[in-house]
């Protein structure tokens, strides 16, 4: 795979459900290292184009390449072992096992044998600051816990990109800052980061390029801060919201 | 294991004394009981731990409540008693063909019915046990409804016709000792997590790179095999199996309940479970059972009712319970 | 002629079986718990309906809504005795519940009637009628005429209702609907009551034509059963499709390959549903 | 109120009124039988026949001096011990049968064990008496095998198979259709191993013997509905349906023939479910004229089966029907042979039963006696034919021993 090919490409991506075209020839390319916003508003597409590329859901047409493979028609766990990694807008975690136990599960995908598994989940959890709660039974934990545990098992597949859905929805101030903190040391460890965000804060201060969806297609990407005063985006999405200044 | 997950020395221990005391209890109680009832009582526990173990494999660790495990069941009593009315084989001899239907059975069922999901998969499963019985029943190759018998009378210790219920207890004993380890074992290493991860949240586990639907058929193959082989025991014990017997629904409820009450997913839990429901039903109607006023079950399903009320996770949930609040006082 | 009888007839049947599945479709359909006793709702409602006109002699008009009432109250208490603290664990418990649930009813019941068979007078609604050289019971023709008006009046309940969306709601998420400051547990036992209701005039209607014991629900629960999951969880109509469904099929195929296999032709059909609409057949994706 | 409830509070008298008369401990005797799941309602009318039993032992009945230990209190055999009975629930499982014939041999120390009811569960209970060396009777299970086992304990008083299509297919001989002979015979049987096995041994008999069986529809017990094999036969029209049913389906054939209007000229109800007083007191009133084969006959007033029936009537509210009568005839050979053994080793009971030689007289039921061949089997069960009239079965056939004649063409309803 040449450097300079994408990590991650989606081409002409269309998904209908019904007559209803949900995702309407959308594309795509991230190149290792970059930090993309995925952003519109309310039904423009963009968690079901997210879910085509993690893997999720198949496209109806247009394909998706992964490192360089065709992974258009691909399970969700062979997109896990080429190296891609997401959360879940709703956490998912596994409520009867341990936190500890929880980020094993990803840990496993690399290291077969049960000790070197867990050794890689202690890694990742002190990583990600779970260690005071990793024996706890991760269905007793609050949602910025959850949010954590989601993007420490899908860390612990120790992936080449990371797929991260509404993980920072629903957070205090206060803990949305420690998890953009989370997100920036992830991305010093050489992680790709594609972000599903309402909270433009965090699109703001995190992602190189933001990709704007409006209706089923992509109608503007470009760096954040250019992308939040095209004139086309502000008429699809942004609107009022952007009369308030961003912060810096 | 990681330092999170190894027990302090003394803990571990008191582990081991209270296992090995354990072990031995279980070995040497039907040698202090003359009752030979009661002995057989313990056999029946042992018969009763033994399909549950296996359903646990993919009811209790994967999560995919199968209510038609009956079906590798009857695979594995019919091969038995077929084997002997075909070929006057030893019944237990027709185990590998009753193990042997039941996985291809499995290979051909599984793929279809793990697809489905919840409620749709345990409807998938009472239909396919359905299914079996009404062929068996309409089969007269297979013994009809008529059923088919074992030796009537004992031609050599392998036919496993015993007066005595001891040696069937320990025969079952160690098989199940057997299930028990391979499932200590795996629950320890990759399969168990997957397979926990899989119950917990499949479509996140798939995310996470587990190749769920081939761990579920994988844990379904081995369930499957371990619940024929109980099967085969039964039938060289009892020496006769007719399509209610054999494949009856109520079969599969019976292995379901055994695992959920002494608790699900856990290893011991259908030991538990077992260890209580059997001697309750036996007892419940030797006490009751001739009285004619259905009591019995009155009294046994009350006791049922009682424990799901109060222990919905099954009897291990007290356990971890009185566990947790023993770590807390001592620590 | 024949055979235009046996599609009416098992239309009738298929009436019957939606009829005792409709209860089971808002407890396990809409509310997600699974209830191994509703075959004994039925059975219990039967003897309610039976114990009325035995010894009390009251007809069907007043015995279907006094066993309706009855079988609502046995639900409110079930729900709150018992499946309120089995939610709480994993679905294993409820199967465990109501399992021994279903034996406690089951054999109290033969404790009390004993297992003889009883029946009501198969002409309390009137004698055979025959319409074009069909015959018609008017007692199954009532049994069908109620499950259409249950199937109905459960749908409209459900979709058109404030009610209804607050028992949907909660069904969906319980913990949201708190949110939205529904309280759970009245609306759960209410589902349950509505659920143990229709299940009481099934039972009570059913009584007027088929015979009365305390195991008679084990042989029809494994139907009510299929039916809910073949018209798909959550689908009112989707359950009166699938019980006309069966019925006309295991009729058809009764009459033609043989009363021995109408079971085997109904368990391949509904898995090859499956296989195809593993959503059941009105069920969402 | 409910039978059951009777039953309790007959209990108590029976037991505190058994002991004044006979002396000594007790001499128990098993008996298993289907208590709960779907046979309950045959396995209660049994327990009440055997626990009518026990008191007509124990208590001199100069009525019934006729039949063995009728006209004594005890056992005389053995310085007149009474007779204990213990009955266990079966469960209609062949696992728990076999669990408690372990237990009322092992723990409750029986001497001998009695019925089982289901084939099946007889097979596997008996399995255990026999390696326990303790002889097993039953009174009422019909499958040829059991005695084809070479089991040297077990021990069957009623027909089989063979006794009862022979009588079936001599009437159909015999019998007229519009003045002709019958030529078209259906069989709607169920399909667990009772009906598929009354059902063949009727097919190869009448075959056999030039009568053809045109239409045979085996079904599923405990249908919910049954109006297809009912519609199969009337476009079938044959001379003669024969129906092998348990109870419940029993009761939905009448029904539903009622329901579509269906009436064959010869109606043949076999045994089990058309014996039923359950069937009677729900369907009978629909099925008048129903043909049933019986070896019990109680319509011949002074008769040991109408006595014993009168007994059982007044403690029941219920008729004996021919399963319970046949049950209760199996128990009390086995008391019979227990007297006569002198003693309570089952060697003993075991040389005892080889030896009973009863004669018709001394029988409550129509057998004409009861003589084990080498197998167990009773060489002398004989079966005739009743014909339901009103609420009550007579013997119709053979002539010579029927009570009223036979009346054709089937009436049904009306």
């Amino acid at each position: 795979m040449a450097d300079d090919a994408p990590l991650l490409e989606a081409r002409d991506i269309v998904v209908a459900f019904g007559s209803f075209r949900a995702v309407d020839g959308a594309s795509l390319a991230i190149r290792k290292g970059e930090i993309i916003g995925l952003i519109g508003p309310n039904g423009a597409g963009k968690s079901t184009f997210f879910n085509c590329l993690a893997g999720e859901r198949q496209p109806a047409s247009g394909s998706i390449m992964l490192r360089g493979r065709d992974v258009t028609r691909a399970s969700p766990e062979d997109h896990a072992l080429l190296g891609l990694a997401r959360s879940w807008q709703v956490p998912a975690v596994f409520d009867d096992m341990s936190v500890h136990e929880n980020v094993m599960v990803g840990a496993f995908l690399r290291h077969p044998h049960a000790a070197e598994a867990a050794a890689a989940a202690d890694q990742v959890i002190d990583f990600t600051g779970l260690r005071p709660v990793a024996r706890a039974r991760s269905g007793s934990l609050g949602t910025p816990a959850r949010k954590r545990l989601e993007i420490a098992r899908a860390l612990a597949t120790e992936p080449e990109i990371l797929l991260l859905d509404e993980a920072l929805a629903g957070l205090t101030p206060t803990e949305v800052r420690a998890a953009i903190d989370l997100v920036r040391q992830i991305h010093a460890r050489g992680i790709t980061l594609v972000i599903v965000e309402h909270v433009m804060e965090v699109i703001l201060s995190l992602a190189h390029r933001a990709v704007v969806f409006n209706q089923g297609k992509v109608i503007a990407q470009g760096a954040p801060r250019d992308v939040v005063q095209d004139p086309g985006v502000i008429e699809a999405y942004l609107g009022r919201s952007l009369s308030r200044k961003p912060p810096a | 294991m990681s330092a999170a997950t190894i027990p302090t020395a003394p803990r571990a221990a008191g582990r081991w004394v209270l296992g090995v005391a354990a072990l031995a209890a279980l070995l040497a109680w039907p040698l202090l009981v003359e009752d030979e009832f009661i002995q057989r009582i313990g056999a029946l526990v042992m018969l009763s731990a033994l399909s549950a173990s296996a359903w646990n494999l993919v009811g209790g660790y994967a999560g995919q409540i199968s209510i038609g495990h009956v079906l590798f069941f009857g695979c594995g009593a019919y091969a038995s008693l077929l084997g002997f009315t075909w070929f006057e084989w030893a019944p237990i001899l027709g185990a590998p063909f009753g193990i042997a239907t039941s996985l291809l059975l499995a290979l051909i069922v599984g793929s279809p019915t793990l697809r489905l999901k919840g409620h749709y998969f345990s409807m998938a499963t009472i239909a396919l046990a359905e299914l079996a019985r009404i062929v068996v029943v309409n089969t007269p190759a297979l013994g009809g409804a008529v059923g088919v018998s074992g030796p009537a009378m004992p031609r050599s210790v392998l036919d496993l016709s015993f007066i005595s219920p001891l040696p069937y207890y320990y025969i079952f004993g160690s098989v199940l000792a057997v299930l028990l380890l391979f499932t200590w074992w795996m629950s320890r290493g990759r399969m168990g997590f997957y397979l926990r991860a899989i119950r917990g949240q499949e479509r996140a586990a798939r995310s996470l790179g587990v190749p769920a639907q081939r761990y579920k058929l994988f844990a379904l193959l081995v369930s499957a095999a371990f619940t024929s082989l109980t099967g085969s025991l039964y039938a060289a014990m009892l020496g006769f199996v007719d399509p209610d017997s054999g494949l009856g629904i109520l079969l599969s409820v019976k292995m379901v309940i055994a695992a959920a009450l002494g608790g699900a997913g856990t290893l011991f839990g259908p030991l538990v479970g077992s260890a209580i429901l059997v001697p309750l039903e036996e007892m419940t109607n030797a006490a009751f059972g001739g009285g004619g006023t259905g009591i019995t079950y009155v009294v046994y399903g009350a006791i049922i009712v009682l424990i799901s009320r109060f222990a919905p996770g099954g009897l291990a949930e007290i356990w971890t319970w009185l566990r947790a609040r023993g770590t807390r006082r001592g620590g | 002629m024949i055979l235009a009888q046996v599609v009416l007839n098992g239309f009738l049947v298929g009436a019957v079986y939606a009829l005792f599945s409709s209860g089971l479709t808002l407890i396990w359909g809409m509310m997600n718990v699974v209830n191994f006793a509703h075959g004994d709702f039925v059975m219990i409602a039967m003897y309610v309906a039976f114990v009325a006109f035995t010894m009390l002699h009251l007809g069907p008009a007043i015995f279907v809504p006094l066993a309706a009432i009855m079988l609502f109250l046995l639900g409110v208490l079930v729900y709150y005795a018992l499946v309120r603290h089995v939610m709480r664990g994993p679905m294993l418990a409820q199967i465990l519940g109501t399992f021994g649930l279903a034996l406690v009813l089951r054999y109290a019941t033969l404790w009390v009637f004993s297992a003889n068979f009883v029946s009501l007078p198969e002409n309390l609604l009137g004698e055979v009628q025959t319409f074009a050289g069909l015959r018609l019971e008017p007692s199954r023709v009532a049994a069908g005429l109620a499950a259409l008006g249950l199937t109905i009046g459960l749908h409209l309940l459900l979709t058109h209702t404030a009610l209804g969306s607050r028992l949907l709601a909660v069904a969906e998420d319980r913990s949201a609907a708190m949110l939205v400051g529904i309280r759970p547990d009245p609306m759960q036992a209410l589902a349950w009551g509505l659920g143990a209701a229709c299940t009481g005039v099934a039972g009570a209607l059913i009584a007027l034509f088929f015979y009365i014991t305390p195991t008679v629900g084990e042989s029809l629960a494994l139907i009510a059963f299929v039916v809910v999951c073949l018209g798909g969880f959550g689908s009112v109509p989707g359950a009166l499709v699938a019980g006309l469904a069966i019925g006309i099929i295991e009729s058809l195929s009764a009459f033609w390959i043989g009363p021995a296999f109408k079971d085997l032709v109904v368990f391949i059909l509904f898995l090859a549903v499956l296989w195809f609409r593993p959503q059941g057949l009105l069920g969402k994706a | 109120m409910s039978i059951a409830r009777r039953h309790l509070l007959a209990l108590p008298a029976l037991l505190s009124a058994s002991p004044l008369l006979a002396q000594g401990a007790p001499v128990k005797v098993g008996t298993l039988l289907p208590l709960t799941g779907v046979a309950a309602s045959a396995g209660g009318s049994a327990k009440a026949a055997i626990e009518l039993a026990v008191e007509l032992i124990n208590t001199p009945q100069p009525d019934l001096a006729s039949m063995p230990l009728m006209a004594t209190s005890g056992f005389p055999g053995l310085g007149g011990r009474p007779l204990q009975v213990v009955i266990a629930d079966q469960q209609g499982s062949p696992s728990v049968a076999q669990n408690q014939a372990l237990r009322l041999i092992t723990q409750e120390r029986v001497v001998a064990i009695t019925n089982g009811y289901q084939s099946g569960l007889v097979q596997t209970a008996s399995a255990i008496a026999e390696r326990h060396g303790i002889p097993y009777v039953t009174g009422e299970a019909v499958a040829t095998n059991l005695t084809e086992r070479g089991f040297r304990w077990f021990f069957r008083t009623t027909p089989i198979g063979p006794d009862i299509a022979a009588i079936y297919v001599e009437f159909l001989q015999s019998a007229r259709v519009n003045g002709r002979p019958v030529t078209k015979v259906a069989i709607v049987n169920e399909n667990t191993e009772y009906g598929t096995s009354i059902a063949e041994v009727i097919r190869r008999t009448a075959e056999a013997r030039g009568i053809g069986i045109a239409l045979q529809i085996p079904y599923a017990a405990n249908s919910a509905d049954v109006s297809a094999q009912v519609l199969q036969l009337k476009d079938a029209q044959p001379d003669v349906a024969i129906f092998i049913s348990y109870t419940s389906d029993a009761i939905l054939y009448a029904r539903t023939m009622r329901a579509q209007g269906y009436r064959p000229p010869i109606l043949i109800g076999d045994n089990s479910g058309f014996s039923d007083d359950n069937f009677v007191q729900t369907a009978g009133d629909i099925a008048q004229g129903i043909i049933n084969r019986s070896a019990f006959d109680p319509s011949r007033p002074g008769s040991n089966s109408f006595k014993v029936n009168a007994l059982y009537k007044a403690r029941t509210g219920r008729e004996m029907d021919d399963t319970t009568a046949r049950i209760m005839q199996g128990f009390l050979v086995t008391c019979d042979a227990i007297n006569r053994a002198g003693a309570t080793e089952p060697a003993a009971i075991q040389k005892a039963l080889r030896e009973t030689n009863l004669d018709a007289g001394q029988l409550m039921i129509g057998y004409r006696g009861v003589k084990f061949d080498e197998k167990g089997q009773n060489s002398m069960a004989s079966v005739l034919l009743v014909q339901l009239r009103g609420r009550e079965y007579i013997s119709v056939w053979p002539e010579a021993t029927a009570t009223a004649p036979l009346q054709l063409p089937y009436k049904g309803w009306e």
